[in-house]
């Protein structure tokens, strides 16, 4: 390739179309990408090695951090794996809580990702709407737990605490105004815009080989038709209780992904009612003794979630001390953050860059860590 | 569709683990010394574990090894397995397994990064994460990062007391 | 006396415009910067107080650093610091550009913002709630009409200090020419 | 000598006017937006405070070409404000013809163009490049409803295009040829590159394209130019569309209800990436503009 | 005496040969000292239209007369030649030293210029075609100086073209010759008037096949882009400038003083105009078109203007085929004005070219502060080929707007529009490339050109603006081309110019532009004063930019754009044409040879079959 013909462009991390604090160095001719490398690791702290050095209970501060799109999931993951290290059994009631609250994230995370997504295209009026209407899921995590966004209300052994019937009310209204009101306001401004459909319709797309191979899951495999989701494929929490569809489309596109956000959402909504309907009474939190002193025999284990992105994973590994031995985070967007802007980004189009970016659900700190 | 018992007759058959467990429902471990992974993890690609989620390293300092976890899926079966191997901490290397999922590339880089390991047959292994880090790899266990903090930043003085633990 | 006079309040009516019209620099240096969308849209919206977002350091004048920050985008941030044109004013967001917070241990992140660069005031959280920053941003105001914010002064008076501490921790820093 | 006078405060008035003008407007439309976001918005005034700071702020340079273009910018379009009749108020409106506007117009663009180019930003260079491939989308059926205006009414003065259309409002071009004035609707969102075409700006494509090096006050000179540069555009349409007016109130008034139609318009889609925007030029507006033009010219 | 413009090039041409070989520096001056007499001659004849010149020879027992005059028309356009030709000659004394073959372009040079004059002057076929020859031949040698090695099937294309034309040329006018007895022009136009129609309008067609090769006009025009871009640097400006415009002399001629129009006057006429001279609008319009989008696809940057000439050919094409009194006072204005922008701009890249040593835009950027006289001269050029007030260039393509407005042609207006909106793009593409932008490491010692580059491109700025405020001064000879023609003047003063719907004023836009300015500076000026940064210290998301060569957007700069005629060009360029081409040379291995030999009479043959040919490849592309 000819030095010369090559323009050289930093995306990010100081740019208004990426993701967070994440950088795509690319070079392209013309107008089209022609070799594209992730510069990643302007969020890393270091959360492996700070997670070694706490107590099994001040981590679950922690981890919420480490994806601030959707902190739940790690709340929900790192107490999954504490149970299977330590076999600990969980009351249900806690399941159907842990289930509605991680239902609730992903209906708060796919909203705010489509406002981003709207926003990549120049849409900023759905941005808007959809950040307004993340706020009253955040109320309602407000309520429950305390806090917007960081909620640290999963926990090894259960939740901390109960629900009230009457915020279980509150959360059935919302969801009441999300299905009629909020959402057909979206369908009208976004989905049948014919402007959005041309700009992510054919672009950004993933084949179902590619994403096997690179182990991208969630919305990039069911965008290809794969109906892969773990909720169903290794139910945890209450998941094995509820009935709910997979949604599914076969283009592989940003569009179709957006799509599925949007259905993942309605099931979400369905979910959440099944499980307020059919709530057992009981206690929310096995009783694991003085948080200070938790311990846990030797032992590891996998344990990944669906997150709204995808498989989300910990390799924990005890060492029966009262800190973890190893914490290893697989977040759902590593394959494509790093691997996939090499091999991808390549033949995009530079106006479709941020398209590319932000459908693909890249979220950097949980590859910075 | 096997489940958990098929499948680690299938292992037990062709791959001479060191040992195998179910370590619960749909997830297996399977140990495996380090000159037969590579050829596991073809196998069981081949096999249909096509999903590679990701590659762990822990850092054994008493027993002086690195363990390396392969994480794999199958969207037949439904079960996760977990394979590992204990290579020596010094000089700590390894084979690459960028050959069966490219991907691994950045994985191995990220290990490498944050424990030393090498993997022989990666050539991109340069710094990915951090940026002109000259000290022991950040993950190791010899590393003590509150040591390191307090060498290296300042703490802010609250009247004389110290922010600490 | 008179030339000083004038001088004296045009640059009250400079402050004045300044206060009332501030263009954020969009950097999102760490978690925080999840709670920037709702305080910039439909509910709590900053705009009503004469704030909005700017694309590029050159067109913005405070650089809200929100969060945790490692050593990797410290190093960018000064850099877009520098970039940026006076007055500028540097806020810092979360108790990690306090004391580390949360990562006081952490080998990567830095502990204390205001010595790398000047820092205008802090809002304290973790993370601080839209209310919170809307709260700093209107003290951030007044500071500017009073004619406090003279963090970019503070950082040509000092300018060997900053350096020295950038230095310490990154190593050679790359400046603007 | 007084007539110089006279002459050269008149050019001061109606600039100060114009930028007045326009930078309320822009007001307006932060407002209206905000409304459509359910935002509560800026107050109206804000633009004023905003070009007030940012003379007030540092400023850098990348040479001299970067101060010519912000200079050649600026005063493009206070050259083209002159030829443009407001409401009765103008100076050399009866001079200007059309065609002489749409083309000095074009020197800002260029000004602008070359300025931001010379900032040595390739994010600039693309915006650039896009504003003009944008530019002749637009101008394209812009110019072709020109044709079709200036052989109807046999004349290419703005002013006396203006006339033409006095009596009942039925005169007006908007009704008259309604078509027409919707095509011309279409492309005035072009020119003033709101969404869904401001492809240009894309700022999370390219950093914000052409001002992405613009500071202090060569962002408010940009600001200034961008205020005048709507008042013109809002003024042609008015003037061709709407019969324009007597006075000046009505006639702010007239840009005004464009104003805020375009800005409303523009909340509502994503933006086009530049080759779809000017292909959707080229085959909606340009063909409409062409059949109208044919039934005129037959 | 006519005959001596003519004759003193031609005699300076050997001597320029000759002190050459002594002194690189003396042919250049030599053709420098002159373009000047000739220009400062002409200027005394002026006026003075009574002029003419004629001599008998009797060949083969045939009276042959060669007859000369001057017309308004072509003193206009021997002025231009040695205007010119003088800014040539000055600008390439310096460069002389690192060109090749200087003597032979030198002679070369003298002898186009007086070829061209003997064309001008000529009042019969006889001496039109051996002149035209003549100027072919030579301006051929000139193109295949170039140092580039395509510059060899360039000209040789080039030579085809004209040679076929040429061809058909002799043709009509023997047959003509057949039934006058004469070659002269007027006993010509005499009987093709009372000749059958039809068969008028054939021979007149086959006449003008040369002028139409040589002004460039589409199917025509594939010449054009390998010449200007392989022509040596200094040779570009004349090959564009004038030798174009040679063509449209021609046209001009065959047009009215053979009484083309007359004749097609009373055919099927469209909107008023003759169907026939709809087509050749049509024609310039198609022109227009397709030079526009070819420009704006060019990485080099000789090339991207070659086609940019190609597109203004067609509007001076479409005012003279129309004849309406706008349409060819604008078009003879569009006609000067973009010899001069056009030399300019030529002049500027030729400076580029002559200090970094490259055509391609891509590999230099950022001279502007290395070569500040080089941009302005570009910078002003392109204001004016862009059409921008109040520039020169601006009011002849308002008179030619005016002049498409007034009657009503749609499609030809739409082609114009076209070409006059999407220049923009193509001007600014080397102006962002080559001036702006970031410099490459490899330049950063360059330095502006030498002194005597310097003021030729000084003079033509100068021009530029002059005619831009003054359209009078161009006016006044124009209309007395027109009086001469039989066209009805439009009604000018020095500053203004009446069109059809209104009037241009050039006094007005300047008052107003200088108010506008004005104000513009005080702003800027009354604001604090900036600080200079270099250009490297840029928005960079953060990130730190070290290298400046891929820090600069330059290659494929319309990609966008571009797409959409892909296929288009996808189809002409590399498919349909490159085969035939590929064919036609395999094959004509020996007809190829014939060519390098040189021999007039036996490709003479050859050059019917081919130019079908190539007018169906022209067609294409």
């Amino acid at each position: 390739m000819d030095k010369s013909t090559q323009t050289e462009i930093f995306f990010g991390p100081n740019h208004p179309g990426v993701p967070g604090n994440y950088g795509i160095i690319y070079e392209f001719e013309g107008d089209t990408v022609t070799s594209a490398k992730a510069n990643a690791g302007h969020l890393h702290r270091g959360f492996e090695k700070l997670m070694e050095e706490r107590l099994w209970i001040k981590n679950t501060a922690l981890v919420p951090r480490i994806c601030v799109e959707e902190p739940d999931i790690n709340e929900m993951v790192y107490a999954m794996g504490f149970e299977a290290i330590g076999e600990i059994e969980v009351p249900r009631r806690a399941d159907y809580i842990r289930s509605i609250i991680l239902e609730l994230a992903r209906i708060q995370g796919h909203i705010f990702s489509i406002g981003g997504n709207a926003a990549g295209i120049g849409q900023y009026t759905v941005m808007h709407w959809g950040t307004l209407t993340r706020d009253y899921i955040l109320d309602i995590f407000e309520e429950i737990t305390g806090a917007r966004v960081y909620h640290i209300y999963i926990r090894p052994g259960g939740v901390r605490q109960d629900i009230e019937d009457e915020t279980f009310d509150k959360i059935l209204d919302l969801m009441d105004e999300l299905e009629n009101e909020r959402f057909p306001d979206l369908e009208k401004t976004l989905f049948e815009n014919p402007n959005a459909q041309k700009r992510w319709q054919g672009k950004a797309v993933i084949t179902k080989e590619e994403a096997v191979e690179m182990g991208a899951t969630g919305p990039v495999l069911r965008a290809n038709g794969v109906p892969h989701d773990l909720r169903k494929m290794m139910p945890y929490a209450a998941y094995d209780d509820v009935e709910f569809e997979v949604p599914t489309y076969e283009n592989g596109d940003a569009w179709d992904r957006i799509k599925i956000a949007r259905d993942d959402m309605l099931q979400s909504i369905k979910i959440i009612r099944q499980l307020i309907q059919n709530i057992p009474d009981g206690p929310v939190q096995t009783d694991l003794g003085n948080g200070l002193k938790y311990k846990i025999p030797k032992g590891d284990a996998y344990v990944k979630i669906e997150s709204k992105r995808g498989e989300y994973g910990y390799y924990m590994v005890s060492d029966g001390g009262l800190k973890p031995y190893r914490v290893h985070v697989r977040g759902a967007s590593t394959p494509l953050g790093l691997y996939g802007v090499r091999e991808f980004l390549p033949g995009t189009r530079i106006a479709d860059v941020p398209v590319w970016a932000k459908s693909l659900g890249i979220c950097p700190p949980e590859f910075d860590r | 569709m096997r489940n958990e018992k098929e499948l680690l007759e299938l292992i037990n058959v062709h791959l001479e683990p060191q040992a195998v467990e179910i370590k619960r429902e749909q997830n297996v471990s399977v140990e495996l010394a380090p000159k037969n992974l590579i050829q596991a993890l073809s196998f069981l690609k081949s096999h249909s574990y096509q999903h590679l989620s990701t590659i762990s390293c822990v850092d054994w300092l008493e027993e002086g090894a690195f363990e390396l976890v392969y994480h794999l899926f199958s969207y037949d079966d439904y079960i996760n397995i977990s394979l590992k191997t204990r290579i020596k901490r010094e000089p700590g290397i390894f084979q690459t397994a960028k050959e069966i999922w490219p991907v691994a590339e950045f994985y191995e880089r990220d290990i490498h990064e944050f424990f030393g390991v090498e993997f022989k047959g990666n050539d991109n292994l340069e710094e990915m994460i951090l940026e002109n880090w000259q000290h022991l790899p950040p993950m190791r266990k010899d590393f003590d990062t509150r040591e390191f903090v307090n060498d290296q930043y300042e703490w802010r003085d609250y009247n004389g007391q110290k922010h600490t633990d | 006396m008179n030339n000083n006079f004038v001088k004296g309040s045009w640059q009250e009516i400079l402050d004045w415009a300044q206060n009332k019209s501030i263009n954020m620099l969009h950097y999102c240096t760490g978690c925080g910067a999840i709670e920037l969308p709702p305080t910039m849209t439909s509910r709590y919206d900053m705009s009503r107080f004469g704030i909005g977002p700017a694309a590029t350091p050159r067109q913005a004048d405070l650089l809200l650093v929100t969060g945790y920050l490692s050593t990797k985008t410290l190093r960018r941030l000064i850099y877009t610091y520098e970039q940026m044109q006076a007055p500028k004013f540097v806020v810092g967001f979360g108790s990690c550009t306090i004391n580390g917070g949360m990562y006081w241990d952490s080998y990567n992140t830095i502990k204390q913002l205001d010595k790398y660069l000047p820092v205008e005031m802090y809002i304290a959280g973790c993370m601080p709630r839209p209310e919170a920053i809307l709260d700093g941003l209107l003290k951030l105001k007044k500071m500017i009409n009073n004619g406090e914010a003279d963090g970019y002064q503070r950082y040509q008076d000092n300018l060997e200090f900053y350096h020295q501490n950038q230095e310490a921790v990154l190593g050679e820093v790359q400046r603007t020419q | 000598m007084i007539d110089l006078i006279y002459k050269i405060g008149h050019f001061l008035l109606i600039t100060v006017f114009a930028t007045a003008l326009g930078l309320l407007f822009m007001g307006i439309a932060r407002k209206i937006i905000a409304r459509i976001q359910k935002r509560y918005g800026p107050p109206v005034y804000q633009p004023y405070l905003d070009v007030l700071k940012l003379f007030g702020k540092d400023a850098i340079t990348h040479g001299f070409i970067f101060d010519f273009g912000a200079v050649m910018a600026l005063g493009g379009v206070i050259a083209t404000l002159f030829f443009i009749p407001l409401g009765s108020w103008q100076l050399y409106s009866m001079e200007g013809t059309v065609l002489l506007v749409i083309y000095l117009l074009a020197v800002a663009s260029l000004g602008m163009a070359m300025g931001t180019v010379g900032s040595g930003n390739p994010q600039a260079s693309i915006g650039i490049s896009r504003a003009l491939t944008q530019m002749l989308g637009y101008e394209l059926p812009f110019l072709v409803i020109l044709f079709s205006l200036i052989f109807r009414y046999q004349t290419s003065s703005i002013w006396g295009l203006m006339q033409a259309q006095a009596g009942s409002f039925l005169n007006w071009n908007l009704f008259a040829y309604p078509m027409m004035a919707l095509v011309a609707f279409v492309v005035l969102i072009g020119m003033m590159g709101k969404k869904p075409f401001d492809a240009m700006i894309a700022p999370s494509e390219i950093g914000s394209g052409p001002v992405v090096e613009s500071g202090g006050k060569y962002l408010g000179m940009l600001l200034l130019q961008k205020s005048i540069t709507i008042i013109i555009e809002l003024a042609l349409y008015v003037n061709l569309f709407l019969g324009g007016a007597d006075n000046i109130f009505s006639f702010s008034f007239k840009m005004l209800i464009v104003w805020i139609l375009a800005t409303m318009f523009g909340s509502l889609f994503p933006r086009f990436r530049i080759e779809d925007g000017v292909k959707f030029f080229w085959k909606w507006p340009l063909g409409i503009a062409i059949l109208q033009a044919l039934y005129i010219i037959i | 005496m006519l005959t001596k413009y003519i004759f003193v090039p031609a005699a300076a041409a050997f001597a320029a040969y000759i002190l050459n070989k002594k002194n690189k520096k003396a042919g250049a001056t030599i053709t420098a000292l002159v373009s000047a007499y000739l220009l400062l001659s002409l200027a005394l004849i002026y006026g003075s239209w009574e002029l003419n010149q004629s001599f008998n020879l009797s060949l083969m027992g045939y009276q042959l007369e060669f007859l000369m005059a001057l017309t308004p028309l072509s003193w206009l356009f021997a002025v231009l030649t040695s205007a010119i030709s003088l800014l040539i000659a000055v600008f390439s004394i310096d460069s002389q030293a690192d060109f090749k073959f200087s003597s032979v372009f030198n002679l070369n040079f003298l002898l186009v210029i007086g070829s061209i004059m003997g064309v001008l002057f000529a009042r019969d076929f006889l001496t039109l075609f051996i002149f035209w020859e003549l100027m072919t031949w030579t301006s051929f040698y000139l193109i295949s100086s170039g140092k580039k090695k395509m510059a060899g099937r360039a000209a040789y294309r080039y030579l085809i073209l004209s040679a076929a034309a040429a061809y058909s040329f002799l043709m009509a006018v023997i047959f003509i010759f057949q039934q006058t007895g004469s070659f002269a022009f007027e006993p010509a136009a005499e009987f093709l008037l009372n000749n059958s129609a039809p068969q008028s309008i054939l021979l007149l067609l086959a006449i003008s096949l040369p002028f139409w090769v040589k002004a460039g006009i589409f199917p025509l025009h594939v010449w054009v882009k390998d010449a200007h871009g392989n022509a040596p640097k200094e040779f570009s400006p004349f090959l564009s400038g004038m030798l174009l415009k040679v063509g449209f002399y021609g046209l001009i001629v065959v047009f009215h003083q053979l009484s083309f129009f007359k004749i097609i006057e009373n055919t099927i006429a469209y909107r008023g105009l003759p169907l026939l001279s709809y087509l050749f609008a049509l024609l310039g319009a198609v022109t227009i078109i397709t030079g526009t989008i070819l420009a704006i696809r060019q990485e080099d940057m000789k090339k991207l203007i070659a086609y940019s000439s190609i597109s203004q050919m067609g509007y001076i094409i479409i005012g003279i085929a129309i004849a309406t009194p706008l349409g060819f006072s604008g078009s003879m204005l569009h006609l000067m004005n973009h010899l001069i922008f056009k030399s300019t701009i030529f002049l500027a890249l030729a400076a580029v070219i002559y200090r970094t040593g490259t055509t391609k835009m891509y590999e230099v950027g950022g001279l502007i502060f290395r070569m500040p006289l080089t941009f302005a001269a570009y910078l002003t050029a392109i204001i004016a080929l862009a059409g921008i007030p109040p520039t020169n260039g601006f009011i002849s393509k308002w008179v030619i707007y005016q002049a498409l407005i007034e009657k009503g042609y749609l499609f030809l207006a739409l082609a114009a529009f076209f070409g006059s909106i999407a220049s923009f793009m193509y001007v600014f593409k080397p102006l962002s490339t080559v001036f702006l932008g970031q410099l490459k490491p490899q330049h950063q010692e360059i330095k502006e050109v030498p002194l005597l580059m310097k003021i030729p491109m000084l003079i033509l700025i100068g021009v530029i603006v002059l005619f831009g405020v003054f359209p009078g001064i161009q006016m006044n000879i124009i209309s007395q081309i027109s009086g001469d023609l039989g066209i009805e003047t439009v009604n000018y003063s020095l500053y203004s110019i009446q069109g059809a719907f209104g009037a241009w004023n050039s006094l007005y836009i300047f008052n107003v532009f200088a108010a506008g300015f004005v104000i513009a500076l005080l702003v800027f000026g009354l604001a604090k004063k900036s600080k200079l940064v270099g250009l490297l210290d840029t928005y960079s998301s953060g990130e730190y930019v070290t290298d400046a060569e891929s820090y600069h957007y330059a290659y494929q700069y319309y990609r966008p754009f571009d797409r959409l005629f892909d296929n288009l060009a996808a189809k002409s360029l590399t498919g349909f044409y490159e085969t035939l081409t590929a064919n036609l040379l395999k094959s004509g291995e020996s007809f190829r040879r014939i060519f390098a030999a040189g021999r007039v009479q036996n490709y003479a043959l050859y050059s019917v079959l081919l130019f079908v040919i190539l007018a169906a490849v022209g067609w294409i592309i």
